[in-house]
């Protein structure tokens, strides 16, 4: 046996009998009254809390999304920024490859001449397909105050659907679609509308991100409805910068950096 | 044996399982050869700790974390009685005045971290892939020992 | 939350991630890679988990895998282990 | 406008990261600018924070409001702990901006604006762990710091730089997916993801506090800490991908990223478990000096053996950690150990910067990779000589630097706690110190050469080597350098305050924080 084998044997056998160890100590699984779904004795639970009051803090039925862009939002703002960072990183990293960012020869279109009859018909299903998925993409984004979704869920189904092009025709096709200039604005736009949101509340003279201030502006009735709406805003960023960097990670992975052909 | 299944696995089996996937991703981590196989387990590695995280907010018996909010199970019982304009009024004060019983809904906060740490996992992912073509442009190989041997030599020119 | 529809899918899940390992043709370690992430999005859905579930069809089983394969095309399909 | 602080620090690097992404792309001019405006923003209100805080107690931040009950918004804190530390990341920040103000300009011209914004996250990243007061919130953070930093190691064209690269992501995401599931198992036993409410409740609830979970959580966040922080059976990592990445990189990544994970290590200890907690068996206490005492032993040892300068750094970045950590650990009465490695992270800073600074100058102008190649450097370029030998002698310990005066005080805490194998491992490590840097002045200033040759691996220094410019003296980078020594020096000569600031803090916190 190799020595590697030998220490991952050893190093998992330590590490899953520790593990193990404390499993035993554990609440049962599905108890509602553990604390992590209850509460210790003489302290307020933060799930209940969740599930009893947001409502009525922010008049959004899906607790998962307030809870991501209201309570938590300065989470899911870095959770975008670890996006944007990592399609960063990725350019960084590739763009030595083949000198990403050189003008690219712009060539003609995809040629569905003939003899190549798969290709056409994969390429006209994909391209009826691709509206129902982006149509969807925005249900996803706009409807996630009322049911699963938001603005990560939508957006990398909107970025499927520029794969889809890509994988059905060549990179270029989706490309002229979302270029590489473009995808990388679209991105910083999107962490600066989450961000924009948060520094209007700011200026408004609160605390980053407290929504409910931006009811003057936002002209809605109360501030539970500010904050919903700045929710949906938020989301709107969100789903731009994934949108943006799941696209270029594809591009760029695809073509090993040199955004042209691909797959 | 029932005994042993009764008390010690079942209110635990999703917590058994989270640390074998764990432990079968930490293994491949460290023992695979090949690069890509080690980023599934780094994956795996990953997924086995949000099941853990997932498996923290689960509730005998209770649903999903959203709320009805037009109170449609109320509006459909008002309207079968007739009183349509009873069931409107109950749409627009409900969960207002009553809210939920936090014991029939899953743990929405569990939920909200296994979000990011899925977002997470992807952007690392990435990155890590991306890294693993640029080794292949210039080692040729994906193999973890062929590489060391190459790096080790110093034979192959730049 | 149903025990037994648990069990089957966290037991799948282990075999899944077995074979997404121990497979040598790397193009298909990633697809079943991809199958182990939509298995594991049925598991959360089961839960009540339905945001983190459709995150993880989106991510998990959509791009990941997507990504996988755009890597093994461009660079090699046979792995030693 | 003193109560924004916190937002402040983390929003201005935001901002300026996207401004180069939308900018950066036409005009990479204008990517230095903005870089550096928005760092000296952080500079300011960082030195802001600390007249706020000594004169008006910690600023306590609350995202989005909300504030009661704790725990269900994000909680940010600034107390007298990380407000030092924070003054110091935007120092060095700064610093090394206008260290890589031309280095990344001439040879990768297209990724100015890449490099830009990934160091700029960089900071958002170190600035947010310094001042989260969430558990899971410091988590997002360090895979913000993580993901950049993988993305600036890996951004060096070198070959075994990518290697590195891909180690190190692998390490550090399995160290991140430890904390993580520390951090579930703390939220399973406690229902909380809030620093102070756990420790509240641990202090409440002494059953919980003693659980195996919990018991197991703190071993996994540590281990988790240790990953990022290389500490020393984990250290695996680091010598190759700081050694082999670009300089503008490896500048902001050694001084800062070890040692902004020893102070979460340290805050995790304090307030979350609580020292009472921590040290309530002395047989773990020991096992970790004993581990620190290896770590400063093997990488002095480790480093005694290198040729290459950013290597033999490296090593000794190792054993610094040996020194933080066993530092931390030595749980004597009156917190000395403590004290020493929490001013040690900060000297360790100053001097590792000042070292990695003139490294990477030396490599840039002279193409000095390795110790042989210092010949006669010294007469060449006196001013960056003169910033090397600064931090070179606080390395060693030589008295009006600031390595004199941590050392100090670590010694005092290993002798109060009667933990002497860990005194004689700090000593023997100067000593290596001190061979090892008067081995370089030697070269450096007189010239003379080992009789070994070293053409044998030309080729793998002709893929090491930068390109480099003779011709062009780099004054940014000098002057930065030299402003960083001078930061040694004066750390060195104002111990006496910040020395009081960090027992202040200790006081302060051991007093909600200690002994249950």
């Amino acid at each position: 046996m190799r020595l590697p084998n030998m220490f991952a044997i050893i190093a998992v056998v330590i590490t899953g009998g520790i593990l193990l160890y404390g499993v035993s100590d554990f609440p049962s699984f599905g108890d509602p009254k553990s604390p992590a779904n209850a509460a210790v004795p003489g302290s307020e639970s933060v799930s209940q809390y969740f599930i009893t009051k947001s409502y009525k803090d922010t008049k959004v039925p899906n607790l998962v999304t307030s809870v991501l862009a209201d309570y938590r939002g300065y989470d899911t703002m870095f959770e975008t920024v670890v996006i944007f960072a990592a399609g960063m990183a990725i350019f960084a990293i590739l763009g030595s490859v083949g000198g990403g960012s050189q003008p690219r020869v712009q060539e003609e279109g995809p040629s569905f001449v003939d003899g190549d009859h798969s290709r056409i018909i994969v390429g006209t299903t994909c391209r009826l397909l691709v509206p129902v998925i982006q149509v969807f993409a925005l249900y996803v984004i706009g409807h996630g105050h009322y049911s699963p979704g938001g603005g990560f869920q939508g957006g990398v189904i909107l970025a499927a659907s520029f794969i889809i092009i890509a994988l059905s025709s060549d990179l270029d096709a989706a490309l002229r679609r979302l270029s590489e200039v473009n995808y990388l604005r679209l991105a910083c736009v999107g962490i600066l509308i989450y961000a924009g949101f948060g520094v209007l509340c700011q200026v408004l003279e609160s605390n980053f991100l407290d929504y409910g201030v931006l009811q003057p502006i936002l002209l809605t009735d109360g501030p539970e409805m500010a904050r919903s709406h700045s929710m949906l805003g938020v989301e709107i960023g969100v789903a731009f910068t994934v949108t943006a960097i799941m696209f270029a990670i594809y591009a760029n992975l695809s073509s090993r950096g040199t955004l042209r052909d691909g797959l | 044996m029932a005994e042993f299944f009764e008390q010690t696995l079942q209110p635990h089996f999703n917590f058994w399982i989270y640390v074998i996937l764990m432990m079968i991703g930490l293994w491949a981590l460290i023992a695979k050869n090949n690069l890509i196989k080690k980023l599934i387990g780094m994956s795996i590695f990953q997924t086995a700790i949000i099941l853990f995280y997932v498996s923290l907010g689960v509730k005998e018996d209770a649903t999903i974390p959203i709320l009805d909010p037009y109170g449609q199970a109320e509006h459909a019982a008002a309207e079968a009685e007739g009183a349509e304009t009873e069931g409107e009024k109950k749409r627009d004060s409900y969960i207002g005045k009553k809210s939920p019983d936090p014991d029939t809904m899953a743990n929405p906060l569990p939920h909200v971290l296994m979000l990011t740490a899925i977002v997470v996992g992807v952007a690392t992912l990435g990155v890590a892939l991306s890294i693993a073509q640029m080794i292949f442009k210039e080692f040729g190989s994906l193999e973890e020992d062929e590489i060391l041997e190459i790096v080790k030599g110093g034979s192959v020119d730049d | 939350m149903i025990f037994a529809f648990d069990i089957i899918i966290l037991v799948f899940l282990v075999i899944a991630a077995i074979i997404s390992l121990s497979v040598k043709d790397l193009l298909s370690a990633s697809m079943i890679f991809g199958i182990y992430g939509f298995l594991i999005c049925l598991l959360w859905a089961e839960m009540g988990a339905v945001d983190v579930a459709f995150t993880e069809a989106a991510v998990g089983a959509g791009i990941s895998a997507v990504l996988m394969v755009a890597t093994v095309f461009n660079t090699k399909r046979k792995s030693s282990d | 406008m003193t109560d924004q602080i916190p937002a402040i620090l983390v929003l201005a690097p935001l901002f300026g990261a996207m401004i180069i992404g939308l900018a950066g792309q036409k005009d990479h001019r204008a990517c230095f600018p903005v870089a550096l405006v928005s760092l000296l923003v952080t500079l300011f209100a960082s030195i802001g924070a600390i007249f706020t805080v000594i004169e008006s107690g910690p600023i306590d931040y609350f995202m989005g409001g909300w504030e009661k009950p704790l725990g269900i918004g994000i909680h940010l804190r600034i107390d007298s702990l990380n407000v030092i530390l924070l003054v110091a990341i935007a120092i060095v920040a700064v610093l090394v901006a206008i260290f890589s103000i031309r280095r990344i300009g001439d040879k990768n011209a297209e990724k100015t604006p890449h490099f830009y914004s990934l160091y700029l996250l960089l900071c958002v990243g170190l600035f947010g762990i310094t001042i989260a007061g969430d558990a899971f919130n410091l988590f997002v953070l360090v895979e913000v710091s993580s993901l950049t930093s993988y993305g600036l190691i890996a951004m060096g064209s070198s070959r075994r730089g990518t290697l590195a690269a891909f180690n190190y992501v692998l390490m550090g995401t399995v160290g991140a997916s430890f904390y993580l599931l520390g951090v579930g198992y703390l939220y399973l036993m406690t229902g909380s993801l809030n620093m102070q409410e756990i420790h509240s409740i641990f202090v409440a609830n002494p059953d919980i506090a003693s659980s195996k979970a919990v018991a197991i959580s703190f071993i996994l966040i540590l281990i988790g800490i240790w990953i990022k922080m290389a500490f020393f059976p984990l250290y695996g990592w680091l010598p190759n991908a700081y050694s082999y990445c670009p300089s503008s990189s490896a500048c902001i990544l050694a001084p800062l990223m070890t040692k902004i994970s020893v102070y979460v290590m340290i805050r995790v200890m304090i307030s979350v478990f609580g020292l009472g907690w921590v040290f309530a068996s002395p047989g773990y206490s020991n096992l970790v000096v004993w581990l620190a005492v290896i770590a400063i032993l093997a990488g002095s040892m480790l480093a005694l053996a290198q040729r290459e300068i950013k290597k033999m750094l490296c090593y000794l970045i190792v054993a610094e950690v040996g020194y933080m950590v066993g530092g931390a650990w030595l749980a004597d009465e009156q917190l000395w150990g403590l004290t020493g490695s929490l001013y040690h992270i900060l000297a360790d800073a100053a001097m590792t910067l000042c070292l990695f600074l003139a490294a990477g100058i030396f490599a840039k102008r002279f193409n000095a990779i390795e110790i042989d190649d210092l010949e006669g450097l010294f007469k060449k370029a006196p001013w960056t000589a003169a910033g090397f030998v600064v931090g070179a002698l606080a390395m060693i310990g030589v008295p009006p630097t600031c390595g004199f005066f941590s050392k100090f005080y670590l010694i005092r805490g290993g002798i109060e706690a009667n933990h002497w194998e860990y005194v004689i491992a700090l000593l023997i490590s100067s000593l290596v110190n001190a061979v090892l840097f008067f081995r370089i002045f030697e070269i450096a200033f007189f010239g003379v050469k080992p009789p070994e040759g070293h053409g044998h691996h030309e080729e793998e220094e002709a893929e090491l080597k930068e390109e480099h410019h003779p011709e062009i003296p780099n004054w940014t980078g000098t002057s930065s350098l030299l402003v960083a020594s001078a930061f040694v020096i004066l750390l060195g000569i104002f111990n006496g305050k910040v020395v009081e600031l960090i027992r202040v803090a200790l006081e302060d916190l051991t007093v909600v924080a200690q002994r249950f």
